[in-house]
């Protein structure tokens, strides 16, 4: 049987949940591997809770923000860019494929956006494999 | 160039007693005599008579920056430091934990300390290998001429060639070794979180026993958390009584900030902290 | 141990199509807690809605799971359901099945394999859900309004005439704002002046307003019901109180300033009442052109002044006044053309600005009414040139949205006063409002020329001295045109007060690149910002002509009186708290927080959150390496449980 | 003739697919046309041509070879229309259909054989230097890069001599580059020619790669344009007189000869001034020399006016009166100037014409920065030049 | 009984045991040797002065899972977990080492209550005592005679080994040792000089001097229950002190633990583990009152417990003079030292 990925989705609440919702309500079609959490802002996302999902089987990790400048509580994803950005190193040096943490920016027009990003982001994530790392055995 | 240790040594009693007996500070966190020549401690001088215990040699390595945040705000502190240790001052002021008014710093420009433990040499391999101090209001010894001619992020060259398999496998063998004794946290001066995340049932964010996930998640946590606040003292390595060499993520983190943030941590009282900062031209290009 | 009830909506077909709801209900009833777990057609229908408050009684649930449609779409629904059987309204998780499962797949297996882990997130999630209880504030009866142009006329005498009681704040010495340069309006040409100043006059008599001429905020603190604002008085140096404005003293002093009323055509006094029928009818002491303040000597109007009301030691004074809302209605500046050098403003005497030529056409301007150049003869030929630095990338690239009509009217008025050919140069001609085209008709066929092609240079004519010659291509004909003429007027983009950036980080307003400020939403909140209980109205927000003004002065009015009209108001439930044996002090959720909410306690040594300025959006709580945030309704072991649930299966 | 046009999309999409993207944003105001040097003197429209690439109409043809890429109607557009990269797209369209003017075809024939586009044989294209000036190799700082134009034409070669006198005085470490290299492409890209561009390009990178260049020193602004803004590579390229202009600044080289009052205006070339926005260092050249009356004309610095050279213009025949080299040449004059410097080999070739052509050669003189220069270095460019017309070029269209 | 090996022949001996059941003995790691159960007879290494960590693992490792559930059933159908022991055999325990198993049996089996996991590897255990090698100096940071501690006693251990040159001796100490030793057959019969100096080496360790300070049992109980509230005396000892575990978890007599559940998804385990007095959460009560919120006080607790509380409660020391805890301690602090001061004072 093909591989399929468990992968988790940390959207905000205003940009990037919304945007899921019109890929849904315009009937864009995309893999259904991608689990969504729903935040109020890409700033809530503790870099733990992303450790935690590798631990807990995730096989990658789709954030999903306003765009830079759009933050509905004004600068929330500038820090969750900083912050993100060194998770996704700290990911890298301990051994986690880079492939498999993705940081977006989709607004809440994107519905296109995000369909695409979730083809693209489980493809390449089906590509690398079941991720056996972090995993709690 | 040599240090001279037994000098510095009489300068620190010296300044001590002075600031004491002008009631400029209440303590002086200096180095005492331990129960071996070899083995000095950290050492908290409240009366001019604790004086004479104050020792300063090639063991003091201990990064005093970490009792700081022992004492009520506001208390008035003289603090011997370290070139390393100076720069975990800063972060502290840059983080409101202390008040730079209320500290005198005593720099101490050093190279070539001894870790008690092994006897090595303690050099940029292992913490950030400045010579002398950032931040001082009273030097202490003559200062270092020239740089150190290594990177403190030479070290990493190794590791960063390793593929991502090769590093897993290198870090869950280190991690997998960790008792949880938690001496990294102690001792760093950055940790100063009372209760640490990792103590906590509610949210319980991991396993506290000391096996492959709980270990993982205390510690890349913990990296994540002095991401951009480590000054690369390597205190968490020389502490741990299993030798996991902690100091190596740091650098990476520390070094993978500087590249993105374009500051290093405690160098300037004026910075903010990386991560509770931001800036509005921050290219998305941090994240690929 | 809680209590779950499950209810999946089939959504008619637009769920039941893709995914097997009743196997969904099914799988959900085996998840441990989960008490009863059923499916329905339409669980948003009263017949739906009935249901969960008749499992909530029966069963003694005390969570709520709803699998429908997006959170976004029925959460309220499905809230007030509930609450009104009984049960706190956050207790209620709803699992986003159509629009990000059912929608977007066309496979059933697929659909129902993912909206299983979706629901066991959310029953993971559910188990740990508080109840929160909204908190109320008392609120503050009072509104501030800044800016005295006719918006915040409009908005303060609105509000005052319901009884508030109304701050309004105004920066130069008179309200009036530009509408009080403008001698016509369009398209109905009636006198500006006669519309507008008894409105000035309402306001200063009104006994519900309190007028604060030449005064500017300093400081800002609270939030929505409440908030402290600090006002600066800016020293006039003639005390108000005594003055009976008998004007002796603008008479008798030498000192010379720019009239800004006059667009700087014109000098005025130093000591001056900006026009005759400004408001309060008092004067100021302008500091920069004052003999005595720049020479040390003169106190001329101090001789005069009968009420010895001038008082050169006097200081600039604060006071802080208590609102429960604020409306900013902050206007506008024109664009500075100079640096569009082809147009040659500033260089060529005969290049006016619109502002400029109002005041031309004004009784009470410089020229008493009369259109002259400044070398006093009257222009024969006139061109309007649109768009400068509107609608242009290479600067503003908003369309200013007057600027087509008051050239009409300029046109009219110039072949009124004048015996002038007068040429428009425009890329579109736009008049979307009432009675505009019309306008537009009126005026074509009073002969003035129209040439459809965006003036490209003004120069020096070589034949004519003293002339300018307009370039540009007529695009209808694809001829090079240039064109001799007196005069030429620039209608400059409208852009917002050089200082709106300062309002808005005192206010903490968002803008747009240009510094016009933020609505909430472009369509259903266009008065709101994000910053609670801050409203928008007039120029301040985009271009738009005096009725929009005035519409939106009103509304604004309105949407500050449903603030202040209560006595208290509801607070946010799901704001951030501090847990204080957790906290470190690390004052990272202060650095970071965009509303100044979380505050550190000196005594205590931990931070605390005034949750009244909290918005809820959690950056706290990540910040905090202590865990010691808690960001209500998203707390860490809520959102952990709920990534558990999600990858259980 | 029939009025009647259907809109013709796909040429219109070919357009865009050309390179003419922005193409889209236009709104047809009219600022391009009324900014256009041409428009006053020629029929030539540009937002016509912009407006027929709309629609994809017929109409075109009698309009896109009018524009000689001066970007002053870019700098202007309030759309932001990119309009050069409109015209080459629709030049690239239709010369493909066999298109080409006359006129261009022995330029585009010459560089596509040739590799320069003055007919020239390449492998003299380093007989001017006669092997006095050293050959680029890798532990030199500078390449020398050579326009073609000042290889081969007999006028700038005096200005690839001055240049190279003033690089050795300076005392710099450099060299030009072997005969292998190409024209920098920039006229033939304007020309519409874009696979010809690639091919010049790619053989020219190749030069930089294999001989590991670094830093590039061009006097012609069309090179400096190409390589800064068309090669999509990041190499250190600057204008010859940028370099002079730093060298005075750091006291390396600094003029001695004094002019006597000599009276001097300036033209910037577009492609140095509008398109590399460099206004400053020609002119911070000329006002380090002693004795230099310096005056401004009326269209300066940003506003300048085009020479005509650009865009495949230096090769295409005008008529008089349709000369924008023309009025140029009398707007300097009307300053009272007797020397008309610029800093660009085209706009030299395009002034020495009309100078002549105008029958004032003798009353105003066209001289490169560097030639002022180097003269003000105490140098005889008539020595210098001696002997150079031993060399034998065929620089007429075969 | 007397038996003796060589030293090279060690892993022979090695074989022999993990072919009985399973083997415990100290491995060199990167940071120092530690008590590792042996999959490879090679890997036995006989030179080490002492492991990093204490023994004690053995019979109360830092993590042990009681209980097995799973969150979908009834708490009816939790799973205690049973332990199924072969044959245990710790291998070269320090004298010190193995006086600390005797102590740690009053907490785990002495007081009526008894740990069944302790128990069974307790009893499924023959211990193998090693004597320190006396010709080289104690380690500066040991202080076992001082707790009357020898540094050849076989006290303690089923079979208890020294070196002699090249040779191990091994001699049968309990009934349970003598069983085993005669079972194994790459031990050849010791001489009788071998007898002797298995003897001579058993006084001589009585004598051999570590650090050493006179502690008297009663003196020093009631020394540190008077320095109790002299805070100033505390605050002084713990000024370096980071509050970290290492002590304790280095220590072969803390037995302090805490129960945790771990879960994963519907999976969970309520297990045991090491837990340390040092730490600030230690005391955490469930109302949030913490009565050892300061570094001293936590200090204080450990001296005062090994030294004082324990000797009222049960009669002994709570320390086998092992020096592990000075080792391991990032800075520096000595236990003797403290309670030399406290002697003073």
């Amino acid at each position: 049987m093909e591989f399929e990925p468990k992968i988790l989705g940390i959207a905000c609440n205003w940009c990037t949940y919304t945007g899921a919702d019109l890929a849904g309500t315009t009937r864009l079609q995309y893999p259904q591997n991608l689990r969504v959490v729903r935040v109020m802002c890409s700033s809530r996302i503790n870099p733990s809770f992303i450790f935690r999902a590798f631990q807990l089987g995730a096989d990658g990790v789709l954030v999903g923000g306003c765009h830079p400048g759009d933050c509905h509580y004004n600068t929330g994803n500038l820090y969750a860019r900083r912050r993100l950005a060194v998770t996704r190193k700290i990911l890298e040096f301990a051994g986690i494929e880079p492939g498999r943490f993705r940081v977006e920016w989709i607004s809440a027009s994107e519905g296109n956006k995000f369909a695409e990003v979730v083809r693209e982001f489980t493809e390449q994530v089906k590509n690398l494999g079941p991720q056996t790392k972090f995993k709690i055995k | 160039m040599s240090i001279n240790f037994k000098q510095i040594e009489d300068k620190l009693k010296t300044e001590a007693r002075k600031l004491l007996e002008e009631g400029k500070v209440s303590i002086v966190l200096a180095y005492g005599k331990g129960y071996d020549e070899k083995k000095p401690m950290p050492y908290v001088v409240r009366k001019t008579s604790d004086i004479e215990n104050i020792v300063f040699n090639e063991y003091c390595t201990a990064n005093m920056a970490r009792y700081l945040v022992r004492y009520p705000r506001g208390t008035k502190i003289a603090i011997a430091v370290k070139p390393a240790d100076s720069r975990a001052v800063v972060q502290l002021i840059q983080e409101e934990k202390v008040k730079r008014e209320d500290l005198i710093v005593l720099g101490i420009p050093v190279y070539g300390m001894k870790n008690f433990k092994t006897g090595e040499t303690i050099d940029s391999k292992t913490t950030c290998g400045i010579y002398n101090p950032v931040l001082y209001d009273i030097l202490l010894g003559e200062e270092v001429h020239g740089q150190p001619v290594v990177s403190p992020y030479d070290v990493l060259v190794d590791y960063e060639k390793m593929d991502k398999d090769g590093r897993w496998t290198f870090w869950k063998k280190e991690l997998d070794r960790c008792i949880r004794c938690y001496a990294c946290r102690k001792a760093c001066p950055m940790c100063y979180c009372d209760p640490c995340f990792i103590d906590q049932n509610k949210p319980k964010w991991g396993e506290k026993s000391p096996e492959s996930q709980g270990n993982l998640m205390y510690h890349l946590t913990r990296f994540h958390h002095l991401a951009g606040r480590c000054i690369d003292c390597g205190e968490c390595s020389r502490a741990c009584p299993v030798d996991i060499p902690l100091y190596l993520f740091h650098k990476k983190v520390a070094k993978e900030c500087e590249e993105m943030f374009g500051q290093a941590a405690g160098m300037k009282i004026e910075d903010k902290p990386a991560l509770v900062n931001f800036r509005v031209e921050d290219s998305d290009k941090i994240l690929e | 141990m809680s209590r779950i009830g499950v209810f999946v909506c089939h959504c008619g077909l637009n769920i039941a199509k893709t995914i097997r709801v009743s196997e969904l209900a099914q799988f959900a009833s085996t998840l441990p807690d989960v008490v009863v777990a059923k499916d329905y057609k339409f669980m948003c229908s009263t017949p739906g809605q009935e249901m969960i408050a008749g499992d909530i009684k029966e069963h003694k649930l005390d969570r709520i799971i709803v699998a429908a449609c997006s959170p976004l779409m029925h959460e309220q629904t499905f809230r007030k359901v509930v609450e009104n059987a009984g049960l706190n309204k956050y207790l209620v998780t709803i699992v986003n099945i159509r629009e990000q499962v059912s929608w977007v797949t066309h496979d059933i297996e697929e659909g129902t394999s993912k909206a299983k882990a979706l629901l066991n997130g959310a029953v993971y999630r559910a188990r740990l859900l508080a109840p929160l209880t909204s908190r109320f504030i008392d609120v503050s009866p009072d509104v501030m309004v800044i800016g005295g142009g006719i918006a915040g006329i409009q908005a303060a005498l609105e509000l005052a005439n319901t009884g508030k009681k109304v701050y309004l704040v105004e920066k130069n010495s008179t309200i009036g704002g530009h509408m009080a340069q403008f001698d016509k309006t369009f398209p109905t040409l009636d006198c500006s002046a006669c519309i507008l100043t008894p409105k000035m006059d309402a306001v200063l008599q009104h006994k519900n307003i309190t007028l604060m001429t030449y005064c500017e905020v300093t400081e800002v603190k609270g939030y929505v019901g409440n908030f402290d604002i600090t006002v600066k008085q800016k020293a006039r140096y003639v005390d108000h109180d005594k003055c009976n404005a008998c004007l002796a003293c603008t008479e008798k002093c030498p000192g010379k300033g720019v009239s800004e009323w006059d667009e700087g055509l014109v000098k005025r006094k130093a000591i001056y009442i900006p026009f005759p029928q400004a408001v309060p009818q008092k004067p100021v002491i302008d500091r920069d052109a004052c003999t005595f303040f720049i020479k040390g000597k003169c106190r001329l109007c101090e001789k005069v002044c009968e009420q010895k009301a001038i008082d050169f030691e006097q200081q600039d004074t604060f006071s802080t006044v208590k609102v429960g809302a604020v409306i900013v209605a902050t206007g506008y500046d024109l664009m500075n053309t100079k640096p569009l050098v082809q147009y040659g403003y500033g260089k060529y005497p005969g290049v006016y600005s619109a502002l400029e030529v109002e005041r031309l056409f004004n009784s009470a301007g410089p020229t008493s009414g009369k259109v002259t150049l400044r070398d006093g003869k009257e222009p024969q030929a006139i061109a309007i040139l649109h768009c400068i630095g509107s609608r242009d990338k290479n600067n503003y690239e908003h369309c200013s949205r007057v600027c087509c009509m008051y050239s009409l009217k300029f046109a009219h008025l110039f072949k009124e006063k004048t015996s002038a050919d007068v040429y428009q140069f425009y890329i579109d001609m736009r008049a979307p409002g009432k009675g505009y085209e019309e306008f537009y008709n009126r005026i074509i066929e009073e002969d003035v020329k129209f040439i459809r092609g965006k003036g490209a240079r003004v120069a020096e004519s070589a034949d004519e001295p003293g002339r300018m010659i307009v370039e540009a291509e007529d695009t209808l004909t694809g001829k090079f045109i240039k064109l001799p003429v007196d005069m030429v007027v620039l209608s400059p983009a409208m852009i917002p007060r050089s200082d709106s950036k300062d309002i808005a980080r005192l206010f903490n307003l968002s803008t747009d690149k240009y510094g016009f400020f933020m609505e909430r939403h472009p369509k259903l909140a266009p008065l709101s910002t994000m910053s609670e209980g801050i409203f928008i109205a007039g120029v301040c927000q985009s271009p738009k002509d005096i009725p929009d003004t005035v519409a939106q002065a009103n509304g604004a009015a309105a949407e500050a009186l449903t603030i202040v009209v209560k006595d208290k108001m509801e607070l946010e439930a799901t704001t951030a708290m501090v847990n204080p044996a957790s906290c470190c002090a690390c004052q990272n959720c202060i650095r970071v927080c965009p509303y100044g909410a979380p505050f550190f306690n000196e005594q205590k040594g931990v931070s605390e959150i005034n949750e009244a300025l909290c918005k809820g959006c959690g950056l706290c709580a990540s910040v905090c390496p202590a865990s010691a945030i808690i960001a209500r309704h998203f707390t860490n072991d809520q959102v952990l449980a709920e990534i558990e649930g999600l990858m259980e299966f | 003739m029939s009025q009647t046009v259907i809109p013709y999309l796909e040429m219109s999409q070919a357009i865009v697919d050309a390179g003419g993207e922005a193409l889209k944003k236009c709104y047809q105001c009219g600022t391009c046309t009324g900014t256009c040097p041409w428009t006053p003197i020629t029929h030539f429209n540009i937002r016509k041509l912009i407006r027929f690439g709309q629609l994809g109409i017929d109409g075109i043809e009698e309009y896109m070879w009018g524009c000689s890429t001066c970007k002053f109607c870019v700098d202007r557009c309030p759309r932001g229309v990119e309009i050069i990269d409109v015209v080459t797209a629709i030049r690239n369209v239709y010369s493909g259909g066999g298109m080409l003017p006359q006129s261009l075809r022995a330029f585009v024939g010459s560089l596509s054989a040739r590799g320069n586009p003055w007919s020239g044989d390449q492998d003299k294209r380093n007989d001017w230097a006669k092997d006095k000036y050293p050959v680029y190799t890798k532990d030199m700082d500078y390449l020398f890069f050579t326009c073609c134009t000042v290889c081969y034409d007999p006028r700038n070669i005096k200005l690839a001599k001055a240049a190279a006198e003033v690089l050795n005085l300076a005392g710099l470490s450099w060299g030009i580059p072997s005969v292998d290299v190409n024209c920098c492409g920039e006229s033939v890209r304007k020309v519409g020619d874009l696979e010809l561009f690639e091919r010049l390009k790619q053989n020219n990178l190749n030069y930089f790669k294999t001989n590991n260049v670094d830093k590039i020193v061009v006097v012609s602004p069309h090179c400096l344009a190409a390589f800064k803004k068309e090669y999509g590579e990041d190499y250190d390229v600057m204008h010859l007189s940028q370099l002079i202009a730093r060298l005075i600044k750091e006291g390396k080289l600094t003029p001695k000869k004094d002019f006597g009052g000599l009276k001097v205006t300036y033209h910037d070339p577009c492609y140095l001034g509008r398109h590399s926005g460099v206004y400053d260092a020609p002119r911070d050249v000329l006002k380090a020399i002693p004795g230099i009356d310096f005056v401004e004309m009326g269209r300066n610095r940003e506003q300048s006016m085009c020479c005509g050279g650009g865009g495949g213009g230096l090769w295409m025949e005008k008529l008089k009166g349709e000369r924008l080299s023309d009025l140029r040449i009398e707007e300097a004059m009307a300053t009272g100037a007797t020397v008309l410097a610029t800093s660009c080999p085209y706009c030299i070739t395009m002034f020495e014409d009309s100078s002549r052509t105008l029958n004032v050669d003798e009353q105003i003189k066209i001289k490169d920065v560097t030639e002022l220069f180097l003269e003000s270095l105490g140098v005889n460019m008539d020595e210098l030049m001696a002997g150079a017309s031993d060399l034998n070029f065929t620089c007429k269209a075969d | 009984m007397l038996k003796k090996t060589a030293i090279q022949k060690i892993s022979d001996l090695a074989a022999e045991l993990l072919a009985k059941g399973t083997l415990i003995a100290p491995v060199k790691e990167s940071a120092g040797f530690n008590f590792r159960e042996i999959s490879d007879s090679g890997q036995v290494d006989f030179s080490f002065y002492n492991t990093l960590m204490s023994p004690k693992s053995a019979f109360f490792p830092q993590t042990e899972d009681f209980v097995r559930y799973d969150k979908n059933k009834s708490v009816l159908d939790a799973q205690c977990v049973d332990l199924n022991l072969k044959p245990i055999f710790l291998f070269g325990v320090r004298p010190c080492d193995v006086k600390s198993f005797e102590i740690m049996d009053i907490h785990f089996s002495g007081t009526g209550a008894v740990d069944p996991y302790w128990k069974k590897r307790r009893e499924a255990t023959t211990i193998f005592g090693y004597a320190f090698d006396l010709k080289t100096p104690a380690d500066s940071a040991d202080f076992y005679s001082t707790l009357n501690i020898g540094a050849a006693d076989p006290e303690g251990s089923d079979i208890f080994m020294m070196k002699k040159g090249d040779g191990l001796l091994l001699k049968a100490i309990t009934p349970k040792g003598e069983n085993l030793l005669s079972s194994l057959g790459s031990l050849t019969e010791a001489s009788a000089d071998e007898i002797k100096y298995f003897d001579d080496t058993v006084a001589a360790g009585r004598s051999f001097k570590t650090r050493f300070t006179c502690v008297d049992d009663k003196v020093i109980a009631k020394k540190l229950e008077d320095l109790f509230h002299k805070t100033e005396f505390w605050e002084k000892i713990s000024d370096a002190c980071l509050s970290c575990g290492a002590c304790t978890f280095v220590c072969p007599t803390c037995y302090c633990f805490d129960i945790c559940d771990e879960t994963l998804f519907a999976a969970g385990v309520r297990r045991r583990v090491w837990d340390s007095c040092m730490f600030t959460d230690f005391t955490m009560e469930a109302s949030g009152h913490n009565p050892r919120t300061k570094v001293y006080q936590r200090l204080r607790q450990k001296i005062c417990h090994k030294y004082s509380f324990h000797i009222r409660k049960y009669g002994v020391i709570s320390c086998v003079g092992c020096g592990r805890c000075t080792r391991s301690c990032p800075v520096n602090i000595d236990i003797f030292s403290i309670v030399d001061q406290a002697l003073k004072e």
